[in-house]
């Protein structure tokens, strides 16, 4: 689905202008990382997707809604949010009615709950934790139990806030296999991360936002070779795309195989 | 959570903390122990008024006493106005009516709630809550009992904002806060869970926090803080442990009434 | 000196060990980095360096665990902290809740130790200016970043001046600029003081570029122990799952079709990446470029 | 074990720790309902979640510290004299713990009703003489309806905290009762007094 932002301004009620006029469009099977030093606004861009904030100017839309005319409840059917710290929402005894949870207000039928939940914790590789005590888990561990609560809403948005926080190797290594597979699936990722070296290899697409602005907005490995722009908001390329950089290149690889086929085109050897 | 006020200059801020423990003391017993209305308000008008004005501090301080004694007042001059037990009829309402005791009662004590509060807004307006009980340690309070209540006054602040992320989170996985009756107790569950559950798990990290700063040695605590405290000082509270003294032994003897 | 012999340890009511058979030893002023998957045992093995277990876990421990041949089974929990400083992942939680402003948030510990005043406040300027937040000295530590509440938690175990401070994940909730300041603060720390420290970390490129030692955990048990170069360049790192510095994987990729040389060590800094690539370069404007980029970056 | 020994134990660390959270969460829900207007208080959760973890004494500090807190942050200065009963309150739960009354729902929910009745006596002269028996909310009608029947202000008062103090202290040992049950075992058993709240 869609997300059109069409130049978005927020002022927070303290008076500080957190957006100064953002335009983005993202559509269906596109995986957005949005990058950018803390206060650059990148959680106050993706709070107005659900609704949680709402325009000072501008708007924004989620496929044919407009975000001004739904409540967050609705807006919940088509962007599902995980948010930085789940601890800030898990309440139940155990993994799997804490899944449950979303789907439920959704309003679904007990076997299609059933069904989402085992789907979802398969995917977050906890299907033999479902009757544990959330708690009782890593908090890395709890950050896949809430990835999961969001991935059995099924939306056709999904947005992550620093979802490789804590995760080892491993951990990081399957959230980019499930934003690899949701966008296959046809749908819209985006993801706030500081992660940057995450962010190339996964992300297609990066958005760089510096004071409530869109500094740069393209192909990763266009928008990360900006050495200079980045260096505004306070984001280093990736350490592959540095070392690029550094012999010469101009574009930035995402990963092992980009820097080999960037260092032979662009850097002369013998 | 400190509804404490700086950049308030005045000397009441200045003072030890003790100094003002005791004069908040001394001002609520006078206010219980003088006989009738007029003497709470002479309490106020001679003593809270003009040390209030001195501090800087005289609108918030009536803000604050206002909004926390005007629901017990309008009760009071409601129900006891309307049934104090007995009592002379001045005013019919219908089948009630407003009696002369039951009024001079709620008076009274809507008078002495005034003056109580009045005295603690006196103290907790100019009066840094963790300087008032380093003080209080300093003169024998526990300082375990200490910890815990400046620790809950920095925790509460942290469980709004809290509750503030909580209420998003849950939101975004489509629950209904507003609407029915029905819908707003379905919603506590959800909104207060994560924050009860969450802070009472940090308590282990935060156990092991202090722990490592040697919270549990056992030998003489020093302290960054100096509080200042004069001779003058020193002396004034030795005249104010007198006056409540005095006013208890003459209520005691019969000579007020 | 940090000397664990034979350490297994269990929590209460769980059934396999956490720690098993982990012997250690660390000689004064070493910067010793330990990484390993989640779950290897790395936090436990924080928790046993400071006392908090068995002390605080309770749980089962057998083997040794000496700090400076204090065996900390044999003293209270109350006696390590003064020898060992302990900073873990959560910032908000380090703070201590007693205290309004940073200065007093970092004056805790010396009033639990009973310092002089006089001391204390020279302790406290030195501490603060030391990890770079003199400037924060009267804030509210609750009114600041997750970076500069983790460096307010370092100050306050630092000015308490423990010869050994541990270190658990401290940088993994922060943003780049929050890493960096961490990072900093503990090279000028093993600089200026000689302090021995245990860090437990994923980020591989940081500990490549600033630990003396690398201590790598699987299911409890030390599996590597050898420099950050040997231990991050050895091909069973991966067997491991706490992944391969990206610089290893490009040079071993590169090596493979000849655009690094075979008898090059492989790169784990971003420093020697550049050298390495280069070496193998014919065209000198690629050097100049190195020449005049050399200082920005680590 | 020594009475010494016993309160050294019981204020653990962690037990001190644990009564910021306590003290906060009986004011965030005391507040909470207040703004849902709902005609109970709701406002010692906290006390009866410390007392069955951490022992009667600590459950007496966390209830006479609660009202002191609510008068010293200015949120509501006149609940600061009912100091008296929330410690007490906090005693009764940590007693009715220590004789394994926080294992059933059914001793819980009586252990609750009965701290209910002891609440209202030890509140009415509080009431009457602090407040002239009135408490600012919905329920001093029933003071009104009483005085008007005949009762003194000490009796109304009296009468007004037997209909609203046992059914909300049944409300607040139950909630404490399904947070405990909510909790990881990992935390519960760390506290002093666990082994009152698990089979």
């Amino acid at each position: 689905m869609d997300v059109r932002v069409r130049d978005l301004g927020y002022v927070y009620p303290t008076g500080v202008e957190a957006l100064r006029g953002v335009t983005l469009d993202m559509a269906s099977g596109e995986a957005v990382a949005i990058v950018g030093q803390n206060g650059a606004g990148k959680t106050t861009l993706v709070k107005h997707f659900i609704g949680l904030l709402r325009p000072t100017r501008g708007d924004v839309r989620i496929g044919d809604w407009d975000t001004r005319t739904k409540s967050v409840a609705q807006l919940a059917a088509r962007v599902g949010y995980v948010f930085q710290n789940p601890d800030d929402q898990l309440f139940s005894r155990t993994v799997g009615q804490e899944i449950a949870f979303g789907p439920r207000n959704l309003g679904l039928g007990e076997s299609e709950v059933r069904a989402r939940v085992a789907a979802a914790l398969e995917t977050v590789g906890l299907a033999d934790q479902v009757d544990r005590h959330p708690y009782d888990l890593m908090q890395t561990q709890r950050k896949f139990v809430a990835l999961a609560s969001v991935l059995a809403l099924d939306t056709p948005v999904v947005v992550l806030d620093e979802p490789t926080t804590g995760q080892d190797a491993a951990g990081v290594e399957r959230i980019g296999s499930i934003v690899e597979r949701l966008q296959a699936q046809g749908k819209t990722v985006i993801a706030i991360s500081h992660d940057i070296d995450f962010c190339a290899e996964r992300f297609p697409r990066v958005v760089v936002m510096g004071q409530g602005r869109v500094l740069l907005d393209g192909a990763a490995g266009d928008v990360l070779a900006r050495a200079e722009v980045l260096a505004q908001t306070y984001v280093e390329p990736p350490q592959l795309a540095r070392l690029a950089l550094r012999l010469g290149a101009r574009r930035a690889p995402r990963n092992v195989v980009e820097f080999l086929q960037v260092v032979r085109e662009e850097v002369p050897f013998t | 959570m400190l509804i404490y006020l700086t950049g308030r200059s005045g000397r009441l801020h200045g003072l030890n903390p003790i100094t003002k423990v005791m004069l908040t003391l001394v001002v609520i017993v006078c206010g219980f122990v003088l006989p009738g209305v007029w003497a709470t308000w002479l309490v106020f008008g001679s003593i809270v008024l003009p040390l209030s004005l001195w501090g800087g501090i005289a609108g918030p301080l009536l803000r604050a006493v206002a909004r926390i004694t005007l629901p017990f007042a309008i009760s009071l001059f409601v129900i006891q106005g309307l049934f104090f037990p007995g009592g002379t009829p001045i005013l019919s309402l219908g089948p009630v009516s407003f009696k002369a005791e039951g009024l001079q009662f709620a008076l009274l004590f809507a008078s002495r709630l005034f003056l109580l509060s009045s005295a603690f807004m006196l103290l907790l307006l100019t009066t840094h809550p963790g300087l008032l009980m380093l003080a209080l340690v300093q003169r024998g309070l526990p300082a375990n009992l200490a910890y815990i209540i400046v620790a809950t006054l920095q925790i509460v602040p942290r469980f709004q904002a809290r509750a503030a992320s909580i209420l998003d989170a849950q939101r975004a996985r489509g629950l209904e806060t507003t609407g029915s009756l029905v819908r707003r107790l379905r919603a506590i569950v959800p909104l207060v869970g994560p924050l009860v559950l969450g802070s009472l798990v940090d308590v282990e990290e935060r156990a092991i926090a202090i722990e490592a700063r040697g919270f549990s040695l056992r030998r003489p605590k020093t302290s960054l803080i100096d509080i200042p405290d004069s001779r003058a000082e020193k002396g004034l509270r030795r005249g104010l442990i007198i006056a409540p003294v005095a006013l208890i032994v003459a209520r005691l003897a019969g000579w007020l009434r | 000196m940090i000397a664990l012999d034979a350490v297994t340890y269990t929590y209460p009511a769980t059934a396999q060990p956490a720690l098993r058979e982990v012997s250690l030893s660390i000689p004064d002023g070493q910067f010793c980095a330990v990484i390993g998957a989640n779950g290897a045992g790395k936090s436990t093995l924080c928790y046993a360096l400071s006392g908090f277990i068995p002390h605080f876990f309770r749980g089962e421990l057998s083997g040794r665990i000496r700090i400076d041949d204090v065996d900390t089974q044999a003293v209270t929990l109350a006696e390590l902290v003064q020898r060992v400083g302990l900073v873990f992942q959560n910032p908000f939680n380090q703070m201590s809740g007693a205290k309004f402003t940073v200065r007093e948030e970092v004056a805790f510990g010396l009033e639990n130790l009973g310092v002089a005043r006089a001391e204390m406040q020279t302790r406290i300027a030195r501490t603060l200016e030391r990890v770079g937040i003199a400037d924060l000295a009267d804030r509210s530590p609750f009114a600041l970043s997750g970076g500069q509440q983790q460096r307010v938690a370092i100050a306050s175990m630092l000015a308490m001046d423990p010869r050994v401070l541990v270190l658990d994940e401290p940088t993994s909730q922060l943003d780049p600029i929050g890493t960096r300041e961490v990072f900093e603060t503990i090279r000028a720390l093993i600089e200026e003081r000689g302090t021995t420290v245990v860090l437990a970390e994923h980020k591989l490129e940081w500990i490549a570029a600033f630990a003396d030692r690398l201590v790598v955990l699987a299911h409890g048990r030390i599996v590597m122990d050898s420099s950050p170069r040997q231990v991050l360049t050895a091909p069973e790192l991966e067997r491991y799952h706490i992944g391969v510095p990206r610089y290893v994987q490009a040079a071993r990729a590169a090596r493979e079709i000849g655009l690094w040389p075979a008898d090059r060590d492989l790169p784990v800094t971003l420093d020697e990446a550049t050298e390495g690539f280069s070496s193998s370069s014919s065209l000198s404007s690629t050097r100049l470029d190195l020449r005049n980029s050399r200082n920005s970056g680590n | 074990m020594s009475f010494a020994d016993r309160l050294r134990q019981d204020f653990s660390t962690l037990t001190l720790v644990l009564i910021p959270v306590a003290i906060a969460i009986n004011i965030a829900i005391g507040q909470l309902i207040v703004s849902l207007q709902i005609p109970i208080y709701l406002d010692s959760i906290g006390t009866v979640l410390v007392a069955a973890l951490a022992g009667p004494w600590a459950g007496l500090a966390t209830g006479a510290l609660t009202n002191l807190i609510w008068g010293l942050s200015g949120i509501n200065p006149a609940y600061t004299p009912y100091a008296i009963v929330a410690a007490v309150i906090g005693l009764l739960a940590g007693w009715f713990a220590n004789i394994g009354w926080f294992k059933s729902v059914v001793k819980v929910a009586i252990a609750g009703l009965i701290t209910g009745v002891v609440a209202a006596a030890l509140s009415a002269p509080i009431t009457a003489l602090v407040y002239g028996g009135v408490t600012g909310t919905a329920t001093d009608v029933i003071v009104g309806l009483l005085q008007s029947a005949g009762a003194s202000v000490f009796g109304a008062a009296f009468g007004q905290g037997l209909v609203s103090d046992p059914l909300d202290k049944l409300a607040t040992f139950l909630v404490a009762w399904a947070i405990i049950r909510a909790l990881p075992m990992r935390t519960v058993a760390r506290f002093p007094r666990a082994q009152n709240v698990t089979a």
